[in-house]
C-alpha cells in the first residue's frame, strides 16, 4: 500500500428494538481500495458487533450496496478516492426504501420476490445480453452461449428511486427491467402486471435508478421500453378485438 | 419419535449445501452463520465450475470429484451456470510439453476434452492470445457464488432447515464428558445470546474450522491459504480460459455477466478476518492474464479482491491437495458430537455435503440414503420467499 | 426475516396506460394552447389583454371563445389526471378512490361548465 | 401469483415508505431534481389553475371590478408572481416534453442531455417574458 488517508468513518447503527445513530471510526484507508475494505477492516479490528452485507467482493453478487455519503454504491467496487478526501468523512447507510434489519442490513426479500413474480430470468442466452461494450471481435456462433444475466439484484435502484420511496407497492426498476427482458409479447399476465398503478406507470422518470445502476441494466430505459412495449399491445388488442 | 437435531456453523458452501442433504434426509437442521449467506470463502470464489482439468495431472482425486460435481450441478442448479465450457490453451513450448501428460491425466479422469487447432480455437474465442499453439476444450462453466448457496440454502429452506444469519458460534456447549451438545451463539442483530442444543453439531467453517474446532479442544488440519483475484470491466471470453501447464499464479480467465476475472495467487497469513490485498500480485495477475488474453493489458480494472482457501493436509500451498475431508471428532480428538468439514472446492459442495451427511447419519444411527443428485434445487430467490 | 408478509393476488388497476395517454395527449396539447394563451394574453396589442374592453373585444372573433373552451378542457383533464397521480402516493383503499374518481369528475365538469359560461358572458357584452 | 406485498417486518422500524419521501432531495442527481421540479410545479399549476377560473370571475361583473383589479395586480409584486406561474408552466411544459419523449423510446440514453437543452430554452423564454411584463 503506497498512499494513506485519515478518514472518519460513520457508520449508522440500529439493533432490534433500538434507535439509530452513528458510530465514528477513525481508520487509515488506501485511497485505492474499495468501501467494503474499510468497513470490513471495522467489523475485523475495530468493532465486532457491525452487520453489514457482502459476498463477492467483485460486483457479480449484490450483496453489498450501501448508501456512501448518501449516494448508493457498491462498495466492493467504490474506490475510497471516488467518495472523500484524505482527511475526509465516509458516512455509511443502509439503503433507503427497505426495512432495516440491522445497521446496514436490509431486507430485501421484497425485491427477490417480486423479481421471481415476474419471471426475471437469471441466465440469458449471450445475444439477449446486450452486451454495449463488445471486445474487439466477437465469434460468429455467439448464439450457443448461456450467460447470467446483467442485473444482480443490488437493490441500489429501488434505493435510489423516488417513487419506490413514496409507494413500498411500486414493483420497482429492477423488477420493471426484469420483465422488459421477457417481453410482453403474448404474455398477457405479465401484461395486466406491469401496466398497473404498481408497475410502469408509478415511474416519474427520474431516472434515478439507472444514475445508480452498477451493472449496466439501464432500469429506467426499459421501463420506457415497456411502457411502449404496452402500448403497442393495448393498442394492438383494440384492433385484434374489432 | 423427534427428528434429530443437527446444527450447523457456517452458511458458505458447504454449510448450505449440508443443511440441503440433511433437510433432504428428514433432519432438523439449523445454520448459524456470523455473516450473511457466502460472506467469507465460498462467496469471494472466482466462480469456476472445474471441470477437473485443473487438478488432472497432480491430483486426480480431486479432478474426479470435480467432473462428476460438475456434470450433477449442471443438471440440479442450471439457473446459476453459464455452462459454456473452458479451454486449455498452450503459449510456449513448456505449455506443449504439458499438453501430453495433460492428455493422459483426462482421460484417466474420465473428462471429455476435444484437441483444437489454434485457428480453432481462436474462432470461438477471439480474444485469447493469437499466438496460441494449441488448445482443448474441456467441460468448465462459471457460477455466480451467493446464488449457488443460496440455491441451496433456499432447497434446504424449503424441507424446513432455518437459517439463523447474523448468528456468531461463540462457544461450543459441552456435556462435561467431553461430548458437543450445541452451540452458545450471539445474535448479532440484537445483541442477544443463545443457546442451541443438537444431536450433532457440523462445523462447517471452512478456513476458520480450525477455531471452531479449537472451541471444543479439537484441532483441524487447515492451512488458510488467500489468493488475489483481479476482476477487469469487458467480457473478453465466454468460456474458461486456462494456461495449459501446472497450477500456477494468474493461469485462469474467467468470465462472470460483463466481466472478466482473472485468478489467482497463493501465499500465508496470520489474520484471517481481513486478508489485505497486495499490490504486487494485482500486477502479476494483469501480467499472467494479459498472456492469455492480451486486450486485458487495456482494460479498466473493476475490482480486486481475496478469498482464502481452506486447504488440508500434507503439502504447501498448490501442492498441498485439493480434495476435501470430513473429520469425526469422536475419532481424531476423542470428541464426541462434532464433525468438521473442510478442504474442497466450491465445485464439489454437494459431494462435500452429502459425506458429512453420511457422516452424521452414521454416528446418529440413521439409516437414509443421499438424494442430492437427483433433486433439482429450488431458486435462490426462493430464499427470501420462505420465513426463517 | 420475513415472517409477517401480506399478500394481495390481485393487480391494482387504479391506473393504466389510458390514464397516461390521457395525460400525455392533454400535455402535448397544452404545449401548443398554452403557449397561444401566454402569447396572447401578454403579447397582444402593446401588452397584452389588461382591460375589460381588450377582453371583450378580443373575444369577439368566433375562433377564440372556441379555442378557449378547448383550452381550458384539456387543462383541467391534465391537471385532474396528473394531480389523481399523485395522490395515488397516499395508496387510497377502492372505496376511497371511487369517492375521489367522483370528486374528480364532478370537479372537472364544474370547472369546465363555469368557465364556458364565464366565456359566453363576456362575448355576450360586446 | 403473489405479487404485491407489503412487507410489515417483526422490527419495529418505521415504514419504509412516506407518501411525502418524493420531496427528500438527499443524494438526488439530475433527473431526480428534474422529477422534483415536474411535481412541484404540476401542484403549484394546479393550485393556480383553479384560482385563476375564481379571480377571472370578476370579468362577469362587468367592466369596474375587473379594471380595478387589474390595477391591482399591474404592482411589480403582483406581476412578478404572475411571472413565477409562467415561468412554472414554461418549465413543466418543456420538461413535460422530455418525459413524453423518453416514454416513446426517444432519447432515452440522453435524457440528460435534453433536460439541459430543455431547461436553456426554458430561461430564454422565460427571460422573454420578464422583460416584457416588466417593461410593461
Amino acid at each position: 500500500m503506497s498512499e494513506k488517508w485519515n478518514i472518519i468513518l460513520k457508520v449508522l447503527r440500529q439493533k432490534q428494538g433500538e434507535t439509530s445513530h452513528f458510530d465514528e471510526y477513525k481508520m487509515d484507508a488506501d485511497p485505492d481500495e474499495y468501501v467494503l475494505d474499510v468497513v470490513e477492516r471495522v467489523w475485523a479490528f475495530k468493532d465486532r458487533t457491525v452487520c453489514f452485507r457482502h459476498a463477492c467482493h467483485h460486483s457479480t453478487c449484490g450483496a453489498c450496496g450501501m448508501r456512501v455519503n448518501d449516494a448508493e454504491k457498491l462498495t466492493c467496487i467504490t474506490y475510497i478516492r471516488e467518495v472523500t478526501r484524505d482527511g475526509g468523512t465516509l458516512k455509511v447507510e443502509p439503503l433507503r426504501n427497505f426495512p432495516v434489519v440491522s445497521d446496514l442490513v436490509v431486507d430485501m426479500g421484497s425485491l427477490y420476490r417480486r423479481l421471481e413474480a415476474v419471471g426475471a430470468r437469471s441466465v440469458l442466452p449471450a445475444p439477449e445480453a446486450e452486451i454495449e461494450k463488445p471486445p474487439s471481435r466477437w465469434s460468429s456462433d455467439d448464439e450457443q452461449y448461456i450467460r447470467l444475466a446483467d442485473c444482480i439484484e443490488c437493490g441500489l435502484c429501488i434505493s435510489a428511486c423516488p417513487a419506490a420511496a413514496t409507494s413500498s407497492d411500486y414493483l420497482g426498476p429492477a423488477v420493471l427491467a426484469g420483465a422488459q427482458a421477457n417481453g410482453l409479447k403474448l404474455n398477457p399476465e405479465l401484461l395486466n402486471m406491469v401496466d398497473s398503478e404498481d408497475g410502469v406507470w408509478r415511474c416519474h422518470s427520474a431516472f434515478e435508478c439507472t444514475a445508480v445502476c452498477p451493472s449496466f441494466v439501464d432500469p429506467a430505459r426499459r421501463i420506457m421500453d415497456l411502457r411502449t412495449q404496452i402500448f403497442k399491445e393495448r393498442v394492438g388488442g383494440l384492433f385484434r378485438k374489432a | 419419535m423427534s427428528k434429530p437435531n443437527v446444527v450447523i456453523v457456517g452458511a458458505g458452501f458447504t454449510g448450505t449445501a449440508t443443511a440441503h442433504d440433511l433437510a433432504l434426509r428428514g433432519f432438523d437442521v439449523t445454520v448459524i452463520e456470523r455473516g450473511d449467506i457466502c460472506n467469507g470463502t465460498s462467496g469471494r470464489t472466482h466462480g469456476l465450475l472445474h471441470s477437473g482439468g485443473r487438478y488432472a495431472v497432480k491430483d486426480q482425486e480431486s479432478a474426479i470429484e470435480c467432473i462428476d460435481e460438475n456434470m450433477i450441478l449442471r443438471k440440479i442448479v442450471p439457473q446459476v451456470i453459464e455452462p459454456n465450457g473452458g479451454l486449455f490453451i498452450a503459449i510456449d513450448e513448456g505449455d506443449l510439453q504439458y499438453g501430453e501428460t495433460f492428455i493422459a491425466g483426462c482421460e484417466a479422469c474420465h473428462i471429455p476434452l476435444e484437441e483444437l487447432t489454434p485457428k480453432e480455437a481462436l474462432k470461438l474465442e477471439p480474444n485469447i492470445n493469437p499466438n496460441v499453439l494449441t488448445a482443448f476444450l474441456i467441460p468448465d462453466g462459471t457460477f455466480d457464488p451467493l446464488r449457488l448457496a443460496l440455491s441451496f440454502a433456499a432447497s434446504a429452506k424449503a424441507n424446513g432447515a432455518k437459517f439463523k444469519t447474523y448468528t456468531e458460534a461463540k462457544s461450543l456447549l459441552m456435556d462435561g464428558k467431553g461430548t458437543v451438545v450445541g452451540v452458545k451463539a450471539l445474535e448479532r442483530t440484537s445483541n442477544q445470546t443463545v443457546e442451541l442444543r443438537a444431536d450433532m453439531v457440523v462445523n462447517a467453517t471452512g478456513a476458520w474450522a480450525g477455531e471452531i474446532a479449537e472451541m471444543a479442544g479439537a484441532s483441524v488440519p487447515v492451512k488458510p491459504t488467500p489468493g488475489v483475484m483481479v476482476v477487469y470491466d469487458q467480457r473478453f471470453v465466454q468460456r474458461a480460459i486456462n494456461r495449459l501447464n501446472a497450477p500456477g499464479d494468474g493461469d485462469i480467465v474467467l468470465p462472470q455477466r460483463r466481466m472478466v476475472v482473472v485468478g489467482t495467487t497463493s501465499f500465508e497469513i496470520d489474520n484471517l478476518d481481513y486478508v489485505p490485498v497486495i499490490e504486487e500480485q494485482v500486477q502479476l495477475m494483469l501480467e499472467r492474464g494479459a498472456e492469455l488474453v492480451p486486450g486485458i493489458r487495456n482494460a479498466k480494472v473493476r475490482g480486486k479482491y481475496t478469498a482464502t482457501r481452506p486447504l488440508i493436509g500434507a503439502g504447501e500451498g498448490r501442492s498441498a491437495a485439493r480434495t476435501f475431508k470430513c473429520y469425526d471428532h469422536k475419532e481424531t480428538d476423542n470428541v464426541d458430537g462434532l464433525v468438521t468439514i473442510t478442504g474442497g472446492k466450491a465445485t464439489t459442495l454437494r459431494a462435500m455435503a452429502e459425506k458429512t451427511a453420511d457422516v452424521v447419519c452414521e454416528k446418529l444411527g440413521v439409516h437414509a440414503a443421499c438424494a442430492t443428485k437427483d433433486t433439482p434445487l429450488l431458486s435462490y430467490r426462493q430464499y427470501y420467499n420462505m420465513p426463517n | 426475516m420475513s415472517a409477517n408478509v401480506q399478500s394481495v393476488s390481485t393487480p391494482r388497476s387504479g391506473e393504466n396506460s389510458w390514464w397516461y395517454l390521457v395525460k400525455i395527449v392533454t400535455g402535448v396539447l397544452l404545449v401548443v394552447l398554452l403557449g397561444i394563451h401566454l402569447v396572447v394574453n401578454h403579447f397582444i396589442g402593446q401588452h397584452g389583454l389588461l382591460t375589460y374592453a381588450d377582453i371583450v373585444a378580443y373575444y369577439q372573433n368566433p375562433i377564440i371563445p372556441i379555442m378557449e373552451i378547448c383550452f381550458l378542457a384539456v387543462v383541467v383533464i391534465h391537471a385532474l389526471t396528473g394531480l389523481r397521480g399523485i395522490l395515488l402516493d397516499l395508496k387510497p383503499s377502492r372505496p376511497i378512490l371511487q369517492v375521489m374518481d367522483a370528486v374528480m369528475v364532478i370537479v372537472g365538469v364544474v370547472a369546465v361548465a363555469y368557465g364556458t359560461w364565464l366565456i359566453l358572458v363576456i362575448k355576450s357584452r360586446g | 401469483m403473489i405479487w404485491r406485498l407489503k412487507v410489515d417486518t417483526q422490527h419495529n422500524r418505521p415504514s419504509p415508505s412516506k407518501f411525502w419521501n418524493w420531496f427528500n432531495p438527499v443524494g438526488r442527481q439530475t433527473s431526480g431534481w428534474a422529477f422534483m421540479l415536474q411535481r412541484v410545479t404540476a401542484l403549484g399549476l394546479t393550485f393556480y389553475l383553479f384560482l385563476h377560473l375564481i379571480i377571472l370571475g370578476q370579468l362577469a361583473n362587468g367592466p369596474q371590478g375587473y379594471d380595478s383589479f387589474i390595477a391591482l395586480v399591474s404592482s411589480p409584486v403582483f406581476i412578478a408572481s404572475e411571472l413565477i406561474v409562467v415561468a412554472g408552466a414554461i418549465l413543466h411544459g418543456l420538461n413535460g416534453i422530455r418525459i413524453i419523449l423518453t416514454t416513446f423510446g426517444v432519447s432515452v440514453t440522453r435524457q440528460k442531455q435534453l433536460f439541459y437543452a430543455l431547461m436553456v430554452l426554458a430561461l430564454i423564454i422565460i427571460v422573454i417574458f420578464g422583460i416584457h411584463m416588466f417593461t410593461a
